[in-house]
């Protein structure tokens, strides 16, 4: 039974609806991977991080590293509570969870 | 684990492929067995043997299929959206195959998780 | 809809997952609501346990009077009236994204069952395997 | 000089900003033309609604009519201000405005 | 009135490429002139002489070689974003020929107005 | 960068139009940045007057400090270092996109005027073939 989903956002939460419709819609409990443009979500100080901020102690929130420094946004600090992980820890998130369900 | 992947994007275009590439090299890498690589809507573009990009960019066709060999990974390109593309034999990289949707469904069932890559 | 020779070697393994499809795009704009739904079929086609879900933009797909003649495209929608033979009975529209489209059950082609945000959370959350997205 | 513009817009406005960024940037006397996912704007009562009539003052406002038939929206009352045009009349808006922007 | 024509998305995955030909079309009817149809990003894909819709589906790569043929357009694909999409001569639909980015701005400077049709 | 090839036949006929590039995508996650970028240039060497304007998830294309080698794939920002030298130094940035994104022209990889959406309007008004979108 699954429970525990995972959830992935690669789109930018300015640009689209993906990550407002996640956060709609993500049981309690569950994990949310930000991924590719979906990344920007995870920036402290910008117009959406209060929208993620108020899911924060009833979601787990990653975001991709690679994708992070990709877009120039390494040393920019993040919203509190994000962890960051690789290929490798999105894998184990994966494996971790009983099914992951990707907004496009 | 078992983890089925499915690309839903054509490369370059979109960084679905790489990053579903990526994440199966990963995956791999930490003994997870993959026990088949769906190409559905424009992903199919992925085995596409003609695709030449600039030198200093990465080919994403010659990494699936060199990744592919290398763990025996089942490369399936959906007949219908392949089709509809103009994605046939002929152009199909190695290590890529053609065959039905139900390829995708059967992966779903038999695998412990279906991984998503899209746009 | 599917061709036939899409069924050859139909699954024989007898497991039976819960398959959820999530449609959040509009139709005709991109082919992706088209090819999602050659993906419900087949699944539906393999005994599994499907589910279909309307949300966002998704709700159009199953908006009434589709005519497509005039963008020259063939309309895929009607197809959504075959679920039924499929034995795909489990779809559900979010109210709120009907809401705000200014839609109702009424403007939809096929029966649903519009359920709120609260509801749609315990249904998605309850599956296998999701495509769509 | 192009000084009067005709802004195309291909995308619902429920899923993307690109309808907004339109509205915002659009300067006053410019005409905006809906097609695609982008007639969704043109249907009145919607959410979006309001924010499109705020500018009906200062642009004009066309849709086109075979995309809103595709979408099952031919008897859905529109905004007030709309014209709908067929592709022909896509043709006239592109010649008598000075050029095009397409917002995708 | 001179009218050059900029096609940004592949046939089938977006409305742009179906929207493009119908606005062609009814702009050759309305008598104006299209110096050139130009093909860029995953608008190359519209040349692919492959491409095999269902058969009750339209076929946007004939639609295109016809209207060519019939008004003598010159329908160009962009190299270097077809050389990465594995678009080659061998693959290309009567009536397109494949040439470099500076075509686009010509007609750019050329026509009386761009229309670009994208996602 | 183009290949050297792109310019064979470079255009000869006088003529100058103002080319305006609208940039409202973020980089890496789609291609056309990168493409829309190659347009930029070839406008430039064809010696025609061109603008191009960072708008919405566009001002991210110059943001500082962009490694992409973690994704493996080329980063193509550093050719916007390029564009002096292809004399094109028309470069504006919506404010407003800025400051929703928390950022500043300080985090921006090469010089650019900040610009209201007031004038970012009248900027873009006046212009004769609009790319990119």
């Amino acid at each position: 039974m699954a429970s525990r989903m995972l959830h992935t956002v690669n789109k930018s939460p300015f640009e689209r609806n993906s990550l407002n419709s996640c956060l709609r819609l993500a049981r309690k409990g569950s994990a949310v991977l930000l991924i590719e443009d979906g990344v920007y979500a995870a920036v402290a100080g910008t117009s959406v991080a209060e929208r993620v901020s108020e899911r924060m102690a009833e979601l787990s929130f990653y975001v991709l590293g690679p994708d992070v420094a990709a877009r120039g946004l390494g040393g920019a600090p993040l919203i509190e509570g994000f962890r960051v992980v690789d290929y490798d820890g999105f894998v184990d998130l994966v494996a971790e969870h009983d099914a992951t369900q990707a907004w496009l | 684990m078992k983890l089925g992947i499915l690309v839903n994007e054509g490369p370059f275009t979109h960084q679905a492929s790489d990053t579903a590439y990526r994440f199966t090299e990963a995956a791999l890498a930490k003994g997870h067995e993959i026990p088949r690589v769906f190409f559905y809507h424009d992903g199919v573009n992925n085995a596409n043997k003609l695709s030449e990009p600039q030198s200093d960019d990465r080919n994403l066709v010659k990494l699936w299929s060199e990744l592919g060999e290398k763990h025996g990974l089942d490369l399936v390109v959906c007949v219908a959206a392949a089709l509809r593309r103009g994605m046939t034999d002929e152009l199909l990289a190695a290590g890529f195959r053609i065959s039905g949707l139900g390829q995708l469904i059967e992966t779903g069932i038999e695998a412990d998780r279906l991984v998503v890559f899209g746009d | 809809m599917p061709d036939e020779n899409e069924f050859e070697g139909e699954y024989q393994g007898g497991t039976v997952k819960r398959f959820l499809y999530v449609n959040r795009r509009a139709p005709h704009g991109t082919i992706y609501p088209h090819e999602t739904l050659e993906m419900v079929l087949i699944a539906a086609a393999f005994d599994q346990d499907v589910t279909v879900v309307f949300l966002d933009d998704g709700v159009y797909q199953i908006k009434k009077d589709q005519d497509t003649k005039g963008i020259g495209i063939k309309n895929f929608t009607p197809a959504f009236r075959a679920l039924d033979d499929y034995d795909v009975e489990k779809l559900y529209v979010e109210k709120e994204s009907l809401e705000a489209r200014g839609l109702t059950a009424e403007d939809l082609l096929v029966p649903v069952e519009v359920v709120s945000t609260e509801e749609l959370r315990e249904i998605m959350a309850e599956q296998d395997v999701v495509l769509g997205g």
